[in-house]
């Protein structure tokens, strides 16, 4: 039989296959280049599949294909091309083909059937998106990961552009790109410094980086630190430089900037941005290269407060925003933020299945949302919108699954793994007080996430149509709900992959199939095993109420109930006909339900506080944090137009500047030699 | 004999006088003439040098420098006056409207 | 100490013009007036202007010139060494050719300016009018 | 192959055969003087411009089959040392004149169409062939004479290239900066190299090393000569304080010219500068003449002049000029992470470099002569001219968006690999800030680069673009073939790293 091993490159060749088909193709492909895409896409996930299935039975490797350039001196580096399956990237694999097939199919009715021009750059642009976040997924050391992280980059920069005739897109592809780029330049440098401290960047094996850097610690090996350097503190350095790019991707504080503008791309482009591709790459460099990552406790505390942070602030800005893509934008930041969390708290199991979990909601609720601006022609506004439940099923069922899953209500997906993730955040954190403080800011974000998602859904599909749009939307075809059910189906069951609750409270082994699997339980590579992690992390666990399945329990009931008030408090001020009059509505009700009023009262009070709460948390992150991020810019612009003033245009100057130049240096390096 | 530190005094002096003149003149055709002077500084040393280390690759160069100092004054010479043709003058601070 | 006499004749060479310059300045009646101040023409009232355009076809010929003076320069050594180089034993391979291709090269490029027009004396109708106009000034 | 090795060097035959790439180049530029001595009036536009390719691409062919032979390399031989050592053949010397071949093949073919008009086209191709020559002896110069005498042979042409459009003003007040900027330059850099005769008494690199520990009182001398010719290396590689005359020069000669001077003419400046410092001055270190830290600086303020002026330029053409001042920071690297002893890591760092060079050869070419394709088109020379013609033209569009990318450094065609060796080499060499204010200023380059990518992709034309109706032959085959080796080089990088590394390798054994 032939192994799954020798089509692994094929998995990414195929979408990469449909760019270039797309690109030069042109406008003589059927359907403008999508089937071509859908193709690729399906031929990628049935590959992964099956790769997937020979992990399942213990085919994980490691392969090298191609060698671009050995260095000779000192140091012998290589920079080499090669594919790491093991469990995690598998996995990773059909997550990725999947919602990229499934976007593929999407695009067929929110891009072609909308008419809009220039199609097969779009599919060429999906293609290579699609490609560079594969190879990303399959990369065996950190610079071909590094590669492949750009092109995702600049593939984002190409689609979030792609209506570039309107005022929004170009800018705001621009500030993706450039963000991002910026994070990146510090992964940069944490590659070359990785490959200068170990003389590799492979991510598995003995002589790996991570190895190298476990020895290392242990005194079983000497690695090069620059000026003598502890070296601790030097991994804690590198690791953090690496976390630059990792920040920028994954739009963690204080980079997350570019992700609420990059909506302006086409919606299907956002979903695979926020689901799979872009976004997911940040956090899953950090799974990928964990190894390397628990060695350091400060960077562990550091990435799981960044996190935490993230998480709430992000989320208390999505209270506030009016369109619907915006909300959802806030929300992708705020989960990743849970992610981060996960990884800085030790839960590298947990974090992988928020992963997991979040693809697939989170693709959901875009395509959802596509699907909803389909209907409204393309408004986004929420406050137009309502009362779509009853015109559009489909999208109102599956929304729903998914936006269940969002805030955390069991038994949906979500609600397993951002259980899993508090859970490890609380257990490791009762010693750790930065994480303890994550781990208080993450649950505090529970409510909100409940809160602005169920704002959304009510305002969008609950209460009576606000608009002349909202109320004959526009129909949506099989390849808008085909989609929408898949996922929607996986939105419900994913959280059945990782039962670990069900397991610890009921005492049922082996429902933990995500345990077993990122453990190698069913084989893998050595040394890349969630056990072998555990073994390093600098934490040790422990529990409240006197033993493990009481604080199982009481951790799942506070964060349930979090959610719960945080959805019921949408409930009442939103799930109502029409939601803008909400106060004046309460002045007819309160002879009769004097109670009540009291109630309604306390309600209003609540939401205009945490409207003044997020309002300012939104114009913290407007004000302050774009602000440093535009100043940065207006600073080197500022000084980039100071500096070329040098260039005067008289010759006479240059000569003088020359001769001065010429004078100090000669001036300089007299005194330090001691020429004279 | 003339100690060597001595020519290395002329030299510079020389050469440095040759940048006084590049650093004040505004005529292309002086700009021209001081960067000869400091070519020729340089000669000075060559020479002078040669005859202190008894070898005659010094006088060789000087005569190479020599050679090129009067090539480069060809060259420049057609460039003052395409710049003549086209500016109306030599003054090398006409010459300024590319900038920054 | 030979140097200090020399040193001296400088010293006072430099001071005796200097101290005339500043003698004269102080006694003499300061009397400005336009006529003090113009160009000295031999006693002819100056016209025009000083600068005279002279033909561009003067730098050419200076420029092939000073291009072949610098031929000059590169076979002295040459002619230096060359008969000691013969008496050494070195072949004429070694001792001519070198030369022969040097002064090839300058032929080709003499050639090449010469065919282009570089040393043609042209007369364009530019030149023409500009002597007309020397002549009636 | 190795037939090259067998023969004494005083063997004018010998000679020849070592030198063929410099001699074919040579005489390439006098068989173009004399087809236009035979036909003076006859405008034989594509006849030089096809005898001037040949030329070029034997000479490129030679030094690649002597490079893959290993031709005056460790493994036959070593160098080969001619005319009593003012010239040395080894992987250096060959290496850099692959770049200039290359880069003179790609500036020819895009000349053909730009000089369509002019009234005679063999100056401009002999002049062009006559700098290549120069550059060629500057390669495998080893004796601070051919130095000094080679980097003028260079001079003089590029100076008429410039200042080639004799109507145009901006052409020929750029002939003029570069010209008295690069007399002052070539004063210092002859009074440096009579400085260091004055210390040493010998200008051959190798007798020169030998005499540097025991020149004693003058040290002080010694230590004026080597930063004077530093700063003659630093007027060739338009390196702050000497890069005066490179955003002049660059943005008004015409473009191809511009291509060849920000590509080759820099290399060739480096070329120089590597051999110099690496064979002859090396051992100054050890004397309180720390040119190491000398180069670390000037490349430091290099990369931040040229990038941080490029970022608010109107005009493409001179913010790549600016852009070409930042690379040479980049390449200065190489020089400035050389420590005393340090063998190994001193030729990893310089092999970066060197490969950084030659891949730089490639996508700044290409940016140049795109930017020559747009002044033929007569567009204009701004940003927002350049709006939307990715519309008439998206092949040159795409190659150029290669280029700005490329040299921006993503991770996708062959700058970034040349960059991250690079800056892997200094951090290696102990230099970490070096690379550190090179990623920083990579960043910040992005951002100009990613304009004109914008411009041409992501915006609608403000002018009229419908004198873009012809495709120009030979310079969109210039550019697209920029643009796929720029592409390719990403894949066949390690060649080219490996070549480089040897060579420098060779220089420091």
């Amino acid at each position: 039989m032939v192994s799954a091993s020798a089509y692994v490159p094929a998995i990414v060749l195929l979408p990469f296959v449909s760019f270039i088909v797309a690109l030069f193709g042109r406008d003589n492909l059927p359907k403008r280049g999508a089937y071509g895409g859908i193709a690729a896409t399906a031929g990628s996930l049935a590959l992964s599949l099956w790769v997937l299935v020979s992990v399942r039975n213990g085919a994980a490797f490691q392969e090298t294909y191609y060698t671009w350039a050995t260095g000779v001196g000192s140091q012998p580096w290589g920079l080499t091309f090669g594919a790491l399956i093991d469990p995690l990237s598998a996995l990773m694999l059909v997550i990725v083909s999947l919602v990229a097939m499934l976007v593929h199919i999407f695009s067929l009715g929110y891009m072609n059937d909308e008419d809009e021009r220039d199609l097969p750059r779009y599919y060429a642009g999906l293609g290579l998106f699609t490609a560079s976040m594969l190879g990303f997924v399959i990369a065996d050391n950190l610079l071909m990961a590094f590669m492949f992280f750009e092109l995702v980059g600049l593939c984002s920069y190409l689609l979030i552009g792609f209506h570039f005739r309107e005022p929004g897109p170009p800018s705001a592809a621009k500030k993706a790109f450039l963000v991002t780029r910026f994070g990146d330049y510090f992964f940069l440098v944490g590659v070359v410094a990785v490959f200068t401290t170990f003389g590799t960047a492979a991510f598995a094996g003995t002589e790996s980086f991570p190895a190298l850097a476990e020895a290392a610690l242990n005194g079983e090996a000497t690695v090069w630190t620059p000026g003598g350097l502890e070296v601790s503190t030097w991994f804690t350095i590198v690791g953090l430089l690496i976390l630059g790019g990792v920040i920028g991707k994954s739009a963690q504080f204080p980079l997350h900037t570019w992700l609420p503008d990059a909506m302006e791309g086409p919606t299907p482009v956002s979903a695979l941005i926020h689901a799979a591709t872009m976004v997911a790459a940040g956090v899953y460099l950090v799974a990928r290269m964990y190894g390397f990552y628990v060695l350091s406790p400060t960077t562990m505390a550091i990435i799981a407060f960044v996190g935490g942070f993230t998480a709430l602030f992000a989320a208390t800005m999505g209270v506030v925003k009016r369109e619907l893509k915006q909300v959802l934008a806030y929300s992708t930041i705020s989960q990743y933020g849970y992610m981060m969390l996960a990884l800085g708290s030790g839960g590298y199991v947990a974090a992988v299945f928020h992963l997991t979990t979040h693809a697939f909601f989170k693709a959901l609720l875009f395509l959802g949302a596509g699907s909803v601006i389909i209907a409204m022609h393309h408004n986004e506004d929420m406050w137009d919108m309502g009362g779509l439940k009853d015109k559009m099923p489909v999208t109102y069922w599956t929304f729903l699954a998914g936006s269940l899953a969002l805030a955390g209500i069991f038994p949906f997906a979500g609600f397993w793994s951002k259980d899993e993730i508090l859970y490890e955040a609380l257990i490791h954190g009762l010693d750790e007080p930065l994480i303890l403080g994550a781990y208080v800011m993450g649950l505090l974000a529970v409510p909100v996430t409940a809160f602005y998602t169920f704002r959304m859904v009510f305002l969008t599909f609950h209460g009576e149509p606000r608009s002349s749009l909202a109320r004959d939307p526009h129909p949506v075809r099989w390849n808008v709900k085909g989609p929408l059910s898949v996922l929607g189906v996986l939105a419900v069951v994913t959280g059945g992959i990782n039962m670990v609750p069900v397991q610890k409270v009921l005492g049922i082994e082996g429902i933990d199939y995500l345990h077993l699997w990122l453990d190698n339980h069913w084989g893998g590579i050595e040394g890349l095993s969630s056990h072998h992690y555990a073994e390093l992390n600098p934490y040790s666990s422990q529990y409240l109420f006197g033993g493990e399945v009481s604080t199982v329990l009481a951790g799942a009931a506070v964060s349930l109930g979090l959610a719960l008030g945080g959805l019921a408090l949408a409930w009442a001020l939103y799930n109502v006909a029409d939601p803008a009059e909400h106060t004046d509505k309460l002045g007819g009700l309160k002879a009769l339900l004097y109670n009540n009023y009291y109630q309604d009262e306390f309600q209003v009070w609540v939401a205009d506080n945490t409207r003044a709460v997020a309002g300012s948390a939104d114009t913290f992150d407007q004000g302050v944090i774009d602000g440093v991020v535009n100043g940065v810019s207006s600073v080197s612009l500022l000084s980039s137009e100071r500096i070329r003033r040098i260039q005067s245009g008289v010759v006479s100057n240059y000569a003088l500047l020359l001769t001065l130049g010429l004078t100090t240096l000669l001036v300089v390096f007299g005194l330090i030699g001691g020429w004279f | 004999m003339v100690p060597p530190e001595y020519y290395l005094v002329l030299s510079a002096a020389i050469f440095c006088i040759g940048l006084f003149g590049i650093l004040t003149r505004r005529n292309a055709l002086y700009f021209l003439m001081s960067a000869e002077l400091m070519l020729n500084a340089a000669v000075i040393n060559l020479v002078a040098f040669s005859f202190q280390w008894g070898n005659l690759t010094g006088q060789t160069f000087a005569l190479f420098v020599i050679a090129l100092a009067a090539a480069e004054v060809a060259v420049g010479i057609g460039i003052v006056l395409v710049l003549y043709r086209n500016f109306g003058e030599i003054d090398v601070l006409n010459a300024d409207s590319m900038r920054w | 100490m030979s140097w200090l006499a020399i040193g001296a004749l400088a010293l006072v060479g430099i001071a005796i013009p200097l101290a005339m310059i500043v003698v004269s300045a102080l006694l003499r009646p300061a009397v400005p007036e336009s006529g003090k101040k113009t160009t000295y023409e031999s006693g002819e009232i100056p016209t025009g202007s000083g600068r005279v355009q002279l033909n561009i076809q003067y730098y050419m010929v200076a420029l092939l010139f000073v291009v072949f003076d610098i031929e000059t320069v590169m076979v002295f050594p040459w002619a230096v060494m060359y008969r000691s180089a013969l008496e050494a034993g070195v072949p004429l391979s070694q001792a001519l050719l070198p030369l022969l291709a040097f002064i090839g090269i300058l032929v080709v490029g003499l050639v090449w300016a010469w065919r282009v027009g570089a040393v043609q004396w042209t007369r364009s109708i530019r030149a023409a009018t500009q002597k007309t106009e020397r002549q009636n000034t | 192959m190795s037939l090259l090795l067998q023969g004494t060097a005083t063997d004018w035959v010998f000679s020849v055969r070592a030198l063929l790439p410099v001699v074919l180049l040579a005489l390439t530029g006098l068989v173009v003087f004399g087809i236009n001595s035979l036909r003076p009036d006859g405008r034989d536009n594509k006849l030089l411009a096809l005898t001037s390719i040949a030329g070029t691409l034997s000479a490129l062919g030679v030094a690649i089959w002597y490079l893959l032979a290993g031709t005056g390399q460790p493994t036959h031989g070593g160098a080969i040392s001619l005319f009593s050592g003012a010239i040395i053949v080894d992987g250096l010397g060959l290496f850099f004149t692959a770049i200039f071949t290359s880069v003179a093949t790609l500036v020819i073919a895009a000349s053909y169409d730009y000089f369509e008009t002019d009234a005679n086209p063999a100056s401009f191709y002999s002049l062009l062939l006559l700098a290549t020559t120069a550059m060629g002896l500057m390669a495998v110069s080893n004796s601070l004479a051919t130095v000094f005498v080679s980097l003028e042979m260079a001079s003089l042409p590029s100076y008429a290239l410039v200042a080639y459009l004799k109507d145009n003003r901006g052409s020929v007040e750029a002939g003029l900066k570069y010209f008295l900027i690069g007399a002052v330059s070539s004063a210092v850099l002859a009074f440096g190299i009579s400085l260091v005769y004055a210390a040493t008494g010998s200008l051959l690199l190798p007798d020169i090393a030998a005499q540097i520990g025991s020149v004693g009182d003058l040290n002080g001398v010694l230590g004026v000569g080597i930063v004077m010719v530093a700063g003659g290396v630093a007027f060739k590689t338009a390196s702050v304080p000497f890069h005066f005359w490179a955003p002049e020069a660059y943005e008004g000669a015409p473009a191809p010219v511009s291509a060849f001077l920000s590509s080759a003419s820099k290399a060739a400046g480096f070329a120089v500068g590597f051999r110099v410092f690496a064979t002859a001055f090396q051992p100054a270190l050890d004397i309180g003449i720390d040119w190491g830290l000398l180069f670390g600086i000037l490349a430091v303020v290099t990369m931040v002049l040229g990038n941080f002026a490029a970022a608010t330029q109107t005009e493409v053409k001179r913010m790549l000029a600016y852009s070409s001042i930042g690379h040479a920071g980049y390449a200065l690297i190489g020089l400035a992470a050389i420590t005393a002893g340090a063998s190994a890591t001193n030729a990893t760092v310089m092999g970066a470099a060197m490969a950084h060079l030659f891949v730089y050869g490639f996508m700044n070419t290409g940016a140049f002569l795109f930017i020559a394709m747009v002044e033929r088109w007569g567009v204009g020379r701004t940003f927002e001219d350049y709006a939307g013609l990715a519309e008439r033209a998206p092949m040159a569009s795409l190659a150029m968006a290669v280029f700005m990318f490329s040299l921006a450094g993503l991770p996708l065609f062959g700058g970034f690999l040349s960059k991250y060796v690079l800056f892997l080499g200094a951090i290696n060499a102990g230099f970490w800030w070096l690379a550190a204010v090179g990623a920083v200023t990579s960043a910040l380059s992005l951002f100009y680069y990613s304009r004109v990518v914008k411009a041409l992709w992501l915006e609608d034309a403000t002018t009229d673009l419908d004198a873009i109706g012809d495709a120009p032959t030979g310079l969109y085959a210039a550019v697209i073939v920029a643009g796929v080796v720029t592409v390719l080089l990403l894949p066949g990088f390690g060649p080219v790293i490996e070549t480089a590394e040897a060579a420098a390798a060779a220089l420091f054994a």
